[in-house]
């Protein structure tokens, strides 16, 4: 076996113009999956009648089925929808012109929004219902506990779980390539198939995939702590 | 000022208020006494309406609530003449002493950062615990949580207070500090209710005594009346252990 | 759509069932434990071992399963013939258990790690001053709540576990998804609509299935919430 | 085999070296898996038909993801693979070849069958080039292309190019103007049964050998297949196997390159 | 029995514990008083290694640990010859009541299932809980936990009782109870020490008290001598109140 070192720093250095795009990317779906996830949970944890069984059903879908699925599904349904509606209104586009980056977007956010409906809602047990207490009786309306108090105290749980999903988005993303946005690993692939170096090429991903898990667990690691101050433990 | 009528709570099958019916003016201070387990914490949460009534309604000042009807919104709007001091002090405890007493300041009542602070650390050195303010609740012993507690609450300024059991964990000394702190507030025509089982201290921080046991109001009156000469039997034999507590 | 099509290749996609409950079974478990073992080694901060535990976590949450499935199965005999040793009698079905559990393991424990110190210290103290051993406290009165803060995140590392079987097709051992990947490969492509439409019936009926352990598990922990 | 387990089995010829050697897994007609489960396809029995010619070794076939054949080759696991693969100055750089190529791969451009402004490579340019897999020959060829022409480039576009049906599809419906790939891959059938209109350019790109890709330590056993695909070509049965898997004899196409 | 040797504790910087020097004879009950936030609960999670002093040395009976360099299964050994009473309870949330004071008999002392309950069951009927057996513990009012941490510890028969202001949530009635068990098993030889800010619970109930301050004893001796003739003239202002707390 021989390695071949100077090919494997090329490579990273091809892999890593793929990854602002591919971060960017990322978060948007995170903090859209997050948003939606907190409603989804909250609607589980109020046990709204029929909203939450819907709810359910939407999440054991989404959760359940493969990746490649949704996005088969969505890039089937989601142009075609897309553009005879745009007719309806008087604009012409046609269904292969809708943008790749969109059907990424939907599908993803989707499946992180059922996704971290279930991390929202594993971090809002960890609450101690006596700290809920203490805001309402200090005058608090429920929003104002809630961003002040409650959600201040499931992030210390909810966070690392929130990373975890933010690294396993920036992998899936990969899978994103079928329907034509270059990832990471899509570049080093490329990489690999002109220089016929594969060892080379997979090791300068990891070790940029590795590379981003390390800056994102500085930052993380930061939050983390201060959300742990004068926390029990 | 305030005014319970027929307030009941069940917690499953288990009626813990039986109809509870009270009156209090404005500017009196009621002792709430009576054995363990009665009923006296449930009654200060459902006027905070922490605990929903199942029955009855509830005034504070002008507004009157039916427990069976009433909206989120009432809810706040009657929580915010009022402000809790809990049996367990529950301070945030992902914020330190001074955020913990500011809190209330910023948040609800909009006060600017500084004003809030001003505030705060007034009523933080009112309980001696200045040299704690950047001190998280973990690191602070049992009586100065509670003294804390009684600081956030106080710095509310609020229509009513209502504490629960306030010197429990503060020993004579201290005790004293915090009956005159109320002292002094209830003189501002601050409304209190107290919940407490030192009768020592119901004695003298009150001019209205309640007695409850099991979920009734058993007696109620002056503090005179109520720890000298009592109407009920189950009152004077209550209040008789005052008298030589351990003998 | 093809219904005739469909009910053809759903005993066959069915037949991969075993292997693939059998992988998820065994490595949801053998991961478990391990996210048990490094998160204790990271939170009790050992030294040394704690920081190769933080590299092992970090590489293994942020790189794609291929490359754990190539660096077990292609990499680890590489290592071991350097000392020695063959390995490749090893079974592709124990590979591939080893590189799921590995990744798996790294995920779970910083599921775990956040709802471990979720978990106010009073209870801690309180099982230690009955005078139970460490093992004890956490078996008996930490573990269990635990739980209720990490169900649903386990829930949604379980059914990921069950998705990422489909990594294994790479070394052509075939769970649902190879098996999929077969018909549409075998037909062309021609009906790549039916092969999704039967499989996303039995994942989604596999992942009912766990979300059901998970829930009764949660009910079992969680009553002292209310 | 795809039903074992054991990526080495013992052998059952006692001196021969039994080695482990890798096909694709999901590549119909050269390997795949067929309706019975078995491993089947124009590669798997040429290696077969090797396997009985040499006598000195065994070989273990494993089924296996075309990347992970190439790690596999590369960390020493796979003797060789079999998956028609092209040579080139990289791959030779890292690989043994045998003298000979196993295989042929004809690669055509397929256009709409009534869009007759396509004939070669040079047509490509400014046109919309259905996107190319990253792992592919095709890819190589068309950045050799653009290598060679600095002032006429072809747009590569890079995804996952979808499966084979989807490819002409799109060509169908006006998505992509021209596909480039090998022909031995089902296209025709692909098009009738589709009832596409989608037709390949008559003339070939290329018509590339292809090779069996061996690791580099691999001398012994590069000299044994070389005699042995010498053996099978001589007695015809390599075009027998291509009249098998591809319906005509492949052999018989003038190599390009 | 316990002998304790230059206990220092220091938390950030701030000591909290700075050089207690204590002996107690097998069993006496001590009552620790002193102002809020003086050391004495942080003295008691010495004792019971639930926090490891920095400097000094722990006996109890005839084991003796060096605070510099105790081990985990010294601290556990240590440990089982005592039970701990929580200033806040620290009940185990998710077990019910009856199964919170089962836990220590059956996993520590390895008793049966059968005979963990009934011992549990007779604690529990001895602070008047038995209706609430089957509850969580959030369920329970703060006078009620309290008696259950009673119970839990009680169920043990430590040789030592460590309680941290164990009456602070109970009525005088509930007070008196509890003192008539604490006397009864102090009849039984068990050893108590009891942080305490109710002078007159600390006066009946012990035969040895310390006066804590800032971390410091400023006095001990038997309650006759405390309470009535204090030696220190910090000891007498704060054991004055106790004549005259509100006045
Ligand atoms: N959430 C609950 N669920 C079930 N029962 C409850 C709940 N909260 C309180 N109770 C019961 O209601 C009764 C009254 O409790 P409460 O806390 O009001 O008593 P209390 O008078 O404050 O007693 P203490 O002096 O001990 O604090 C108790 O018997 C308690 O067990
Ligand atoms: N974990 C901690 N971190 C920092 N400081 C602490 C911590 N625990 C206790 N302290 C400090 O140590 C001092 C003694 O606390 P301790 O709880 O022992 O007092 P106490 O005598 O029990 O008071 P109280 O009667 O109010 O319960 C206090 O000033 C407290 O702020
Ligand atoms: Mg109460
Ligand atoms: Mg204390």
């Amino acid at each position: 076996m021989n390695f071949d070192f100077q090919v494997m720093f090329e490579t990273i250095l091809i892999v890593l113009q793929a990854v602002p795009r591919t971060f960017l990317i990322a978060f948007l779906i995170l903090l859209v999956g997050i948003l939606f996830g907190g409603i989804i949970a909250f609607i589980k944890i109020k046990q709204v009648p029929i909203l939450s069984q819907i709810i359910n059903v939407f999440v054991s879908y989404v959760r359940g089925v493969p990746l490649i699925v949704h996005l088969f599904v969505v890039m089937s349904s989601l142009p075609e929808g897309a553009s005879s509606l745009l007719k309806a209104v008087g604009f012409e586009m046609q269904p292969h012109e809708f943008p790749s980056i969109l059907i990424v977007l939907v599908t993803y956010s989707f499946l992180e929004a059922a996704i971290q409906s279930e991390n929202i809602r594993g971090a809002f047990q960890s609450i101690d219902p006596q700290q809920i207490e203490a805001g309402l009786s200090i005058g608090f309306t429920r929003r104002q506990n809630l961003r002040r108090i409650i959600i201040p105290q499931a992030m210390a749980v909810a966070l690392p779980m929130f990373l975890n999903a933010l690294l396993k988005i920036i992998k899936a993303l990969s899978l994103a390539f079928t329907v034509g946005a270059v990832d990471i690993m899509a570049q080093a692939r490329f990489a690999a198939a002109l220089s016929s170096r594969y060892l080379e090429s997979y090791i300068a991903a990891a070790l940029v995939y590795w590379f981003i898990c390390g800056i994102l667990l500085i930052v993380f690691n930061k939050i983390e702590k201060r959300l742990q101050l004068g926390s029990t433990r | 000022m305030i005014n319970l009528k027929g307030i009941e709570k069940t917690f499953d099958g288990n009626k813990v208020l039986k109809g509870i019916n009270l009156e209090i003016k404005s500017g009196e201070v009621v002792a709430l006494i009576g054995p363990s387990g009665t009923g006296k914490t449930t009654l200060l949460r459902t006027i905070n309406f922490l605990e929903k009534a199942d029955k009855g309604s509830i005034t504070i000042d002008e507004l009157t609530i039916d427990n069976e009807q009433v909206s989120e919104k009432d809810m706040i709007l009657m929580r915010r003449q009022t402000a809790m001091v809990f049996q367990n002090y529950n301070l945030f405890r992902n914020k330190t002493i001074l955020e913990n007493v500011m809190e209330g300041l910023i948040v609800v009542q909009k006060k600017s950062k500084e004003e809030a602070e001003k505030i705060a650390r007034q009523e933080i050195e009112r309980v001696g615990l200045l040299d704690k303010v950047e001190q998280y609740p973990i690191e602070l012993s049992g009586g100065q949580q509670q003294r804390i507690g009684i600081a956030r609450a106080m710095a509310l300024h609020p229509k009513v207070m209502l504490l629960d059991e306030p010197t429990s964990s503060l020993d004579p000394e201290r005790s004293l500090e915090v009956l005159k702190v109320l002292q002094k507030v209830a003189k501002t025509g601050m409304t209190m209710v107290i919940a407490t089982h030192e009768m020592d201290f119901a004695k003298y921080v009150s001019n209205h005594v309640v007695f409850m046991e099991n979920g009734h109001i058993v007696e109620e009156g002056s503090p005179e009346k109520i720890f000298t000469d009592p109407s009920q039997e189950r009152t004077k034999q209550f209040v008789q252990e005052l008298e030589n507590p351990f003998t | 759509m093809d219904l005739e099509f469909i009910m053809n290749i759903f005993p066959t996609l069915l037949k991969t069932l075993p292997l693939t409950i059998y992988i998820v079974v065994v490595t949801a478990i053998l991961g478990f434990l391990l996210a048990v073992i490094v998160t204790a080694i990271r939170l009790k901060k050992i030294p040394v071992i704690s920081q190769l535990m933080d590299l092992y976590t970090s590489f293994m949450r942020s790189t794609p399963g291929l490359i754990h499935i190539f660096v077990v199965y292609y990499g680890l005999p590489v290592l071991f013939r350097a000392i020695g040793i063959d390995i490749n009698f090893i079974s592709r079905v124990t590979f591939s258990i080893t590189a799921l559990v590995l990744y798996n393991g790294a995920f779970v424990s910083e599921i775990l790690r956040p709802s471990y110190l979720a978990v106010p210290s009073q209870q801690h103290e309180a099982a230690t001053s009955v005078g139970m051993t460490n093992w004890q406290k956490h078996i008996r009165v930490i573990f269990p709540q635990v739980l209720p803060i990490a169900l649903p995140s386990l829930g949604n590392a379980l059914i990921d576990l069950l998705k990422d079987t489909s990594l294994l097709f790479l070394i052509g051992l075939v769970d649902i998804m190879g098996q999929a990947d077969i018909i549409i490969a075998n037909t062309l492509g021609v009906y790549q609509l039916e092969v999704y439409v039967t499989i996303a019936l039995i994942y989604w009926g596999c992942s009912i299935l766990l979300e059901q352990v998970i829930r009764f598990l949660e009910k079992k922990t969680g009553k002292y919430l209310r | 085999g795809n039903g074992e387990d054991m990526a080495d089995e013992s052998s059952s010829n006692g001196d021969a070296t039994t080695v482990t050697v890798a096909v694709e897994n999901a590549s119909n007609p050269l390997s795949f898996t067929n309706e019975n489960g078995e491993l089947d396809g124009y590669e798997v029995e040429l290696i077969n038909l090797l396997d009985e010619a040499i006598d000195s070794y065994e070989f273990n076939i494993e089924s296996v993801d075309a990347e992970a054949a190439q790690v596999g080759v590369d960390t020493g696991k796979y003797a060789f693979i079999g998956g028609g693969l092209f040579k080139n100055s990289e791959r030779e750089e890292m690989y043994l070849f045998p003298e000979e190529h196993t295989g042929v791969s004809i690669i055509r451009i397929y256009t709409r069958a009534d869009d007759d402004s396509i004939q070669t490579l040079d047509d490509l340019v400014g046109k919309t080039v259905h996107p190319v897999t990253p792992n592919g020959g095709i890819f190589n060829l068309l950045t050799d292309y653009n290598e060679a022409h600095p002032d006429a480039q072809i747009d590569i576009q890079l995804g996952e190019s979808g499966n084979f049906a989807q490819r002409f599809q799109a060509l169908n419906d006006g998505v992509s103007d021209a596909i480039v790939m090998p022909s031995n891959l089902g296209a025709e059938e692909i098009i009738t049964e589709l009832n596409l209109n989608v037709a390949p350019v008559e003339e070939p790109v290329q018509v590339n050998p292809t090779y069996l890709m061996l690791a580099q330590d691999q001398d012994d056993l590069k000299t044994e297949l070389d005699k042995a695909i010498n053996e099978l070509r001589e007695n015809g049965e390599l075009s027998a196997l291509s009249e098998k898997w591809y319906g005509e004899d492949m052999f018989q196409y003038e190599i390009t390159e």
